[in-house]
């Protein structure tokens, strides 16, 4: 599975981008091995209200399940315009 | 093409004469035209974005527009990548018979792009870059709609 | 010179530039341009004016805006004279720190513009050349602003 | 003291200026004036509820006073923009 991180998350993790092997079965199942990982990871998901998240492009959150998922990115809230 | 993610600039009266092109019924063409504000001293902004879902989120957009309000067009440019103070981010040009649609709509999408697009903002100032936290109001912005 | 009331054309992206020039404070700009529809085989109107109270008009419509809201710039040109299908006839331009001073800035110059300012349209199509009626729907647009 | 008439109403009176000599205290007065005068302004004031009325460039009505008045402009409701 692909992951991505934008802004200060992929400036916290170190990376914009990795692939890895994982069975998790939700977004929250997933930030919990990310988090156990290392600690820049756990610097990236300490807040998790600042935190927001999409399953293969589209806007996701916590509880979001990950069967078939190919893409999922974390990043803070959005800032355009 | 209705959305555009790129670096480039954009040029509003060649986007506007396009939009308005062969189709007699457009009363009311309504622009947005977002800039780089210098405010409390900010010489530059790097503007990063998620590719793929940047444009699809911009597409959602524009179709939620679309089924709201009769549009007889709509053009939606945002810009990423480098920008200094007073160069121009977002473009957002809607196009109707009677202007209250136009204006309606143009809203709309601003609202909807401040809060669902992943766009994320790096100001460059006095003391360093920074971050740009997102605003309460953008979100109670987009609340008002429903 | 922020009004204009003039026989020729306007060039949005040089108004838009002249207004946001120097200033760094400005985020948000909205345009708002009426231009003639071709709807009902409507081919040109005659829009005629009240020269010296037009002014006077549009610069009380600006005025008023300026006091309610927040704006760095504000720039209204009206044609008069002989137009036709898909020509401009109005620009309205709001700039601002933020962009919901700017939207309604401009969707307030124009419900007034359209009730207030002594302008005339006369439009011809297959069956001859009538005044257009004024709409209802524009005084009530007005009276939401209190 | 300058009339001036526009669109519909111009043509129905059949010029866009002319300077008068009255003595009417407003406007009411004044319209009463001048459809006593001839067929074609009875039918410019036929409907005054889409008469519209401007003393010195400012909008009035009916009762408006004229005194001091320089300019007094009739026409229909506006339709710019």
């Amino acid at each position: 599975m692909k992951v991505l991180y934008f802004a200060w998350m992929r400036e916290r993790v170190g990376h914009g981008s990795e692939e890895i092997e994982t069975a998790a079965a939700t977004v929250s199942d997933l930030v919990g091995e990310l988090t156990a990982r290392e600690e820049r990871y756990a610097a990236a998901f300490a807040d998790l209200s600042a935190v927001r998240v999409a399953v293969d492009q589209q806007q996701a959150d916590l509880s979001t399940p990950l069967a078939g998922a190919r893409e999922v990115a974390f990043f803070p809230p959005v800032t355009g315009g | 093409m209705s959305v555009s993610v790129q670096q480039e600039d954009f040029d509003i009266a060649a986007e506007m004469a396009r939009l308005t092109a062969g189709d007699a019924d457009i009363g009311a063409v309504v622009s947005f035209t977002g800039l780089v504000r210098g405010t409390g001293g900010l010489t530059a902004m790097e503007l990063e974005h998620y590719p793929g879902m940047t444009e699809k989120a911009l597409e959602e957009i524009e179709a939620e527009a679309r089924a709201r309000w009769p549009l007889s067009a709509v053009r939606i440019i945002h810009r990423h990548g480098r920008l200094a103070t007073g160069d121009n981010i977002v473009l957002v040009l809607t196009a109707s018979r009677h202007r209250q649609a136009a204006f309606e709509a143009a809203e709309f999408v601003m609202d909807f792009l401040k809060t669902k697009a992943p766009f994320w903002k790096k100001e460059e100032g006095p003391e360093g870059a920074n971050w740009v936290d997102a605003r309460d109001s953008d979100d109670a912005a987009t609340e008002r709609w429903g």
